[in-house]
């Protein structure tokens, strides 16, 4: 990745096609999200590459000028493996849906995080299948009533967070369609970060699942369901910023408290996003409305050696040790005979 | 080592080494490919493993074997039945003696044949030459065991290590039968136990007991004599079909100046393309084992957008699973090689036996019209061009091509003049360059109707491309009727002009005359082999043996028109015969189909031609 | 209402409603469709949704139509071009013009012509009629929106909702012209709207408005009579292609005594099976809605193999994931019925757009040779027979079944005579009994040659079943080459004999002539139609329209070789004709072929024929 | 599940045909721990029904005497929900080794999980692929040098415990081909188990991957690195038993403590398989020797409403109380007319 002279703008990211996303749609916000996040990477237009699978938010590289490429149902992110480990200099995005990443493409989305390939994933959450009209996804709710569930799910939806963190994950944060600051500040966060980043984005779908974060969403309680966590800081939240979270180590649970007289800030945990240890990251992102806030922000940062960087790195020791330098030192090696 | 007088001189001989999985057969057979390729004779290979997990020991499913043919003049096959078989116990004689030439030789451990092998063996009676009916064969019993025992009695060796080495004395017999010297098999031992001297030593005794023993008993052993080859001057090596593949794709990278990227997952027998190039990081290969088939086709999918030379290998089962993905590579026409290696299906199948029926899956097993090119090697060694003319063919005209080989020539293996990277083409990828003025992603050459290249990173190219059908020209979805007709046609006739790239279909042997034998793939050394066995009795029979299928050789009907009769040969129920009905309706295809996990034999091969020209 | 004597009898006419996504064009096409079944007349229908993603409001990327075929007589497809048009908006007439009959009808929404409705439908000029030269139609430019408003303007209601009605209006004019009854609209108002009667009101006053509009113009409007078809007594009702699907499986579940059990995954546009299924809990029903399509036939293997009825559903790209799968139930010879929905292809291709190009997918998309039943239905309604039979046979012949439908006949509808579920025949799996004597897995009955089946459970029936090949009779793992041959053949052999058990193909028309026509699944109304229309001229041409594909009816040949000229039409590149080109190599096939995501219509059809005849 | 009258012995569940594993292969002794197993679960012989994949452990119900499916790599866990949905009266067993079950069947084996199907899952984890003789899996080591990684892997294996807990699991044991013992009881217990069950068996490949467990699995150290967890009972450990495991709350971490002076064992943690909250038991999953000894018994073990039950119960409600009882009655619904 060569930075750019030119600094380029939101507007260099768009491109000449005409959203076709439902007005209302949360796909929107976060195409307009991305699109200022870009430019703050340093990054020049022809280095990013955009991968997606199939369903409403996968339409999304055609609205985008860079490189793009709308895939098939849930390969996203093998596909996107393939461009970065053949090109590491680019910057690799996958768009991806709740029902294209965890339903027909798990397995490449989980093997893709425990590879730690320096992905962005981006995972627009809105517990449906859009694009098909309407059925259940898997993080539609316990008994979500859908066109495939008519009489309610029996299945218990996967937490993004959770599972990513069983696949090794090494960078989770959460946002939201209606937080545009947060997002933006998540997405530049996910591309300067080397190894697969996954954030997630709860998204409106207005056709087929309307409100379905709309408790926490809400603008009116929003402030008091949402906490958003940042490295090194308190947990704080709440509109009046009077309220916190603190560890219950007995119960080995989190707990929430008002500020006041029993506890101060200080009290507070203080999240530290790049503790390898997962157990508080696993916590912090099972947070669920009402027992606790939902948690926002890098939940989950560690550092640790990318895939695409270890194979090319292996590639080059291997090569500098190789009596073997073309084919046709190959095709003479080992045994051979005259005639 | 005395001359031999009396040895028979023989144009060529089939040797069977057969044995427990775990008795070594499969190097004793290649270090006697290895010796006769030195010496000159031309020779082929073909290792026979067990079903996939180890049976118990001394029983028939546990059995492990490797025949070798070798000849003074050019060898295409692995041979129908051996001259020789060696057994080193009940059980490979069991489940191998009727691969032996009536009247052939057989040497088996003696100590081997007790009451427990025997049962194992399956044996009912307490004689299995006679249980077998094997009385008019040249029977040798020789006390393998104990004999190396006997050899290595002094050397401080534990009683299991011993054992291990019988599998020399057995050679060392061998080797004694063909005059054929030690010195390569033993400077092979003292290159591979560098750091154990002990054994070195072991293996060469008993080596060399084994001569000794064989020319002691001279009177009982055949001694054969097989005149070098008269083959082209050149540096030779062992290869077999796998090998080959992977490194006719390496040198396709390298002619093209791209890197290669093989997205894959491990399925016999095919895995040994993705090991082989795992190891040739050396080379710069990038090899991506992925959590299936799926992911192996997607990888290398997003390796070929990203501008690598992108290539996924499989089975037959894998190729069902990429089925999908490949129709998205169609779509977007980006490149790719999808190498299948055929073995014995439906389903599981019979994994570790060849067939030819993944045909019609590698044309058809896609939604929608969905052409690619399909091409098939023929033999071990030519897996390096055919792999090296899938890649040019994807590169050059951005194409999906699927290669196919099989478990029979994947595995086998002969000697191959290595040639000269210098004598082979360069490829040209159509790539779009930074600053191409109105570049559009859809446009196309008129020649081969390949669209542009425009790499990630080529600065003002940036476009999006997909699985929705596109714009004729700027690649943009487009639901109109008409340009969907006109992309479905163009799809189909890009890969048909590729027609004019290709080499014509040969004849071999007259252009005219009463039978053409047809054949595509793994099968050509037995139906050369039949073909030129009926056309020296004087009969008027050609072959006419296909490595391109999707698009054919240009030139079919002039060939095809000249003969009195085709029959098209494989082994499968006639996937290419119907493909040929289809193609090239107007003649009438008789078939000649096996489908038992076995390769065909030259004998019945010659059988039902004759059959055919007498109807 | 007054009886109009001026109306045109006809014996059919076509009429497209065509509007914004959110204009209701669905309900008022289905509401038009459902109260002409009530009087009688025959009918087809076809939606034809926009591309799957909302566009914005107002472009020709977001018309939504919806085409009815009304007639007297029988009604085999939508219909080629309209009689007439309501257009919505200006990106209606934009995108829909180019379908009305050359001087028809067309009625469109005066209001909506404005500048920004005409911009963002694409039209350049202010004058839309001049701009796509429709000054030739009979253009009825009606105040719709405004009068609506006017209609609504006293209850309360709010503006949007107040438009949302309008869809009424129209339909209230489409009333007058066909002098059709508003009751049966009227009473489904109330029941849909039962909770909120003001918006029953406020619809049946825009419907009465429009109706009185019509009326009042009368000297603009034509006015169409058309008397009920004679057709069959019985009970009648709407049904589209996936319903019907669905609802057969369901049948065939019922006959056979089993459970139903269907494990699928959404894809367009074959959900409505899976969804239909999943709403009939009532009945039993299990459906699993699996994480992918491998998962779909996977749970289905699964459930096969405890004993259910087992489905899957899917189209093209979905199919073509399940070819592994369907190889291990072709190895284990379990009964299961695989609908695909066929779509535009290749790869995402065209979503929602029919079309016939996965036949050869069906038939080979799988490794090895792996034989199985191929069917394909061909109306809306029949596909409740031939899901049936798909079912019948997979369960009666223990084998894979693929059922073959169309995005067009899977959405489109018809009126259905409804059946007596007495009139259909039981359905009878071998199913093993406990204490069947020396019973074995892969023993068979020696017509069908079908295996019985041993459901979990069954005492002393215990067995294991997989992917490797198979003991003939033990179904234990052979690798043994005779009996290889023997299970490749016997797979082969079992799928041929289903025919004896189908119908022999049937001629339409006389069993000979100058030209055959022969189609298969979803284009049977329109080359009915167009066999029909030519043959009403005198012209000897039949039509021979198969069903039933692997295998294909006894018969073929008899009907073949009556003809002079044989022409496959389908709508892909030939995959029909292909297939009769190796199964029935001894005729010439002529094709014609459209891809272009749309049917044929009957027009074109009629034309190529005749050309045909004259050549 | 109908209990049965004859009681059934390890014997009446091997079948006829010849085990073909290599002789030292630990899969000898799972079998032998199932065959022991399945009769303790008083269930007729004939409602078994064992599923598999396809690799070395795979082949495993051709050497029962119940029903048996040897189906195709990596969809036995599909295969196995169809046979429970379409029967949930059968006890099924899936038998899978690490690359079936999570290199190509990942996405099912999470999905069965999540949807808490009734299978009792067996992983057979000898991190390598044994079948197609020695490549790497999703569970071997970083570094291993197998066929197709001569120079090393450059990728983070799962933890199967923690996958599955990402996954929404609800039950997870580990256990080992040389505690025969260890096997039996958690065979019995995940048999009894309502729900998707997990027992990872460690597993030694004596060919491909020989000794790969051997630093834990060794008779001399195997007391001090290993800890068997029983449900309420404390966290304790070593030939001696002198060793335990306490919380380090701050960190969040478990400590290994040695009990005498400092620590008795009335400061141990108590195991809780019963624990909703999956913070400790990831923590138990995954510790790793030389840090922690090793987990093994029964870490979680939840109770839950079943996919499979579910599914039966909605059919029964909607079947009470819809009018529409046959296909007759079903193409009568709805607008119909007569002619
Ligand atoms: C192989 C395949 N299977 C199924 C589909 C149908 N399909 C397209 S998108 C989709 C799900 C979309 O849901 P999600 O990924 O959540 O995206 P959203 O539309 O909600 O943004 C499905 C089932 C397909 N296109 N291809
Ligand atoms: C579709 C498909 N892909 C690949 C294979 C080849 N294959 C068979 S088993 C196996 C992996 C076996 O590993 P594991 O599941 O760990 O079982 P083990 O042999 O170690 O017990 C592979 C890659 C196959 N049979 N089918
Ligand atoms: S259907 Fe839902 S997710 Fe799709 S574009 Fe519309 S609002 Fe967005
Ligand atoms: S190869 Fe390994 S896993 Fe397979 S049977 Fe042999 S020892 Fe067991
Ligand atoms: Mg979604
Ligand atoms: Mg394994």
């Amino acid at each position: 990745m060569i930075e750019t002279q030119n600094i380029l703008t939101p507007k260099d990211f768009k491109s000449d096609q005409e959203v076709r996303w439902c007005p209302g749609c949360g796909d929107h916000a976060i195409l307009n999200a991305i699109q200022r996040a870009l430019p703050e990477l340093g990054i020049a237009k022809e280095d990013f590459a955009i991968i997606s699978g199939i369903g409403c938010s996968s339409r999304f590289p055609y609205y985008m000028s860079t490189y793009g490429f709308h895939s098939i149902h849930g390969r996203a992110s093998a596909i996107a493996s393939g461009v970065k480990v053949a090109n590491p200099e680019l910057s690799v995005w996958q768009i991806t849906g709740d029902g294209d990443a965890m339903a027909i493409g798990g397995n490449h989305f989980i093997h893709a995080i425990r590879r730690n390939i320096d992905l962005n994933i981006i995972l627009f959450n809105n517990e449906i299948y859009g694009l098909t009209k309407g059925q259940y996804s898997p993080t539609s709710k316990f008994g979500s009533v859908t066109k495939t569930s008519p009489y309610g799910t029996v299945e218990h939806p996967f937490h993004p967070g959770e599972l990513v963190i069983g696949a090794q994950g090494k960078f989770f944060a959460r946002s939201i369609d209606n937080n545009l600051k947060l997002c933006q500040e998540i997405f530049v966060e996910a591309g300067k970060h080397h190894g697969a980043t996954v954030v997630e984005v709860l998204q409106n779908c207005v056709i087929y699942n309307d409100k379905t974060h709309a408790a926490i969403s809400d603008r009116e309680f929003k402030d008091d369901r949402q906490i958003v966590l940042r490295h090194s800081e308190p947990m704080i939240f709440g509109k009046n910023k009077d309220k916190g979270l603190i560890l219950d180590a007995e119960h080995l649970k989190l707990k929430v408290v008002e500020l006041g007289d029993k506890y101060s800030e200080k009290d507070l945990l203080v999240h530290n996003a790049k503790e390898v240890n997962p157990g508080m990251h696993l916590m912090l992102a099972n947070m669920q409305y009402p027992e606790h806030p939902v948690a926002f922000g890098i939940i989950r940062s560690i550092d640790a050696p990318t895939y695409d960087g270890s194979v090319a790195k292996q590639v080059e020791e291997v090569k500098s040790k190789s009596a073997i330098k073309s084919v046709d030192d190959l095709l003479n090696s080992g045994t051979t005979w005259k005639v | 080592m005395s001359k031999k007088a009396d040895a028979i001189e023989r144009e060529e001989v089939v040797i069977r080494f057969s044995g427990d999985s775990g008795d070594g057969m499969q190097l004793t057979g290649t270090l006697f490919s290895d010796t006769s390729a030195f010496i000159g004779n031309d020779l082929s290979t073909f290792p026979d493993y067990p079903s996939e997990i180890r049976a118990p020991q001394g029983t028939v499913g546990g059995v492990s074997g490797f025949q070798v043919h070798v000849g003074q003049t050019a060898i295409k096959t692995p041979g129908d039945y051996a001259d020789i078989l060696i057994a080193m116990n009940p059980a490979a004689l069991k489940a191998t003696a009727k691969w032996v030439k009536e009247g052939g030789t057989i040497i088996i451990d003696e100590d081997s044949i007790n009451e427990r092998g025997l049962q194992k063996a399956g044996y009912k009676t307490d004689d299995p030459i006679k249980e077998d009916k094997l009385d008019g064969y040249n029977i040798i019993q020789a006390p393998i065991s104990s004999l190396t025992k006997e050899a290595l009695k002094d050397m401080g060796l534990d009683s299991k290590s011993i054992l291990r080495s019988k599998n020399m004395f057995a050679l060392g017999m061998v080797y004694w039968i063909f005059d054929r010297p030690m010195k390569y098999t033993e400077s092979f031992l003292e290159n591979k136990f560098k750091k154990k001297p002990l054994v070195i030593e072991a293996n060469k005794t008993v080596l060399r007991a084994g001569y000794n023993y064989a020319e002691t008993m001279e009177h009982m052993t055949p001694s054969f004599k097989i005149s070098p080859a008269k083959i082209k001057k050149g540096t030779y090596r062992n290869i077999n079909g796998n090998i080959a593949t992977a490194w006719g794709l390496i040198a396709a990278a390298e002619k093209a100046g791209l890197e290669l990227f093989c997205g894959s997952y491990p399925i016999t027998p095919a895995t040994e393309i993705l090991q082989e190039l795992s190891a040739r990081k050396d080379l710069g290969i990038k090899t991506f084992q992925a959590e299936d088939e799926i992911a192996g086709i997607c990888t290398s999918i997003g390796a070929s957008f990203a501008g690598d030379l992108a290539v996924t290998s499989t089975s037959g089962p894998g190729l069902a699973l990429k089925g999908e993905a490949m129709g998205l590579a169609v779509m977007t026409e980006l490149p790719l090689v999808i190498v299948n290696v055929q073995r014995g299906g439906p389903s599981t199948g019979l994994p570790t036996k060849p067939e030819q029926s993944d045909l019609m899956q590698a044309l058809y097993g896609r939604s929608g019209e969905s052409p690619v090119v399909v091409m098939a090697a023929s033999t071990p060694s030519d897996c390096f061009q055919y792999a090296f003319e899938a890649a040019k063919i994807a590169l050059e005209h951005m194409t999906p091509v699927i290669l196919l080989t099989d478990g029979f020539i994947a595995n086998g293996s002969e000697p191959w003049r290595i040639p000269k990277m210098s004598e082979y083409p360069d490829i040209k990828p159509p790539i779009a360059k930074a600053g191409t003025k109105d570049w559009q992603p859809y446009a196309r050459d008129v020649e081969k109707l390949a669209r542009t290249w425009a790499v990630p990173g080529t600065k003002g190219l940036e476009h999006r491309i997909g699985g929705l059908e596109k714009d004729e020209l700027t690649g943009s979805v487009s639901h109109d009727p008409i340009n969907h007709q006109k992309m479905v046609n163009i799809r189909e006739e890009k890969v048909q002009r590729v027609s004019k790239f290709i080499p014509k279909l040969k004849v071999e042997g007259d252009e005219k005359g009463d039978l053409l034998v047809i054949g595509w793939g793994g099968t050509y050394g037995y139906l050369a082999t039949a073909v030129k066995q009926i056309q020296d009795k004087g009969k008027k029979v050609s072959l006419a043996h296909f490595n391109y299928i999707k698009p054919l050789p240009v030139n079919v009907k002039e060939v095809f028109e000249k003969f009195e009769k085709i029959v098209v040969c494989e082994n499968n129920l006639g996937q290419f015969a119907n493909y040929l009905r289809m193609t090239n309706p107007e003649y009438k295809y008789l078939q000649y189909n096996k489908v038992q996990g076995l390769p065909f034999t030259i004998i019945e091969l010659e059988e039902h031609f004759e059959k055919l020209l007498e109807e």
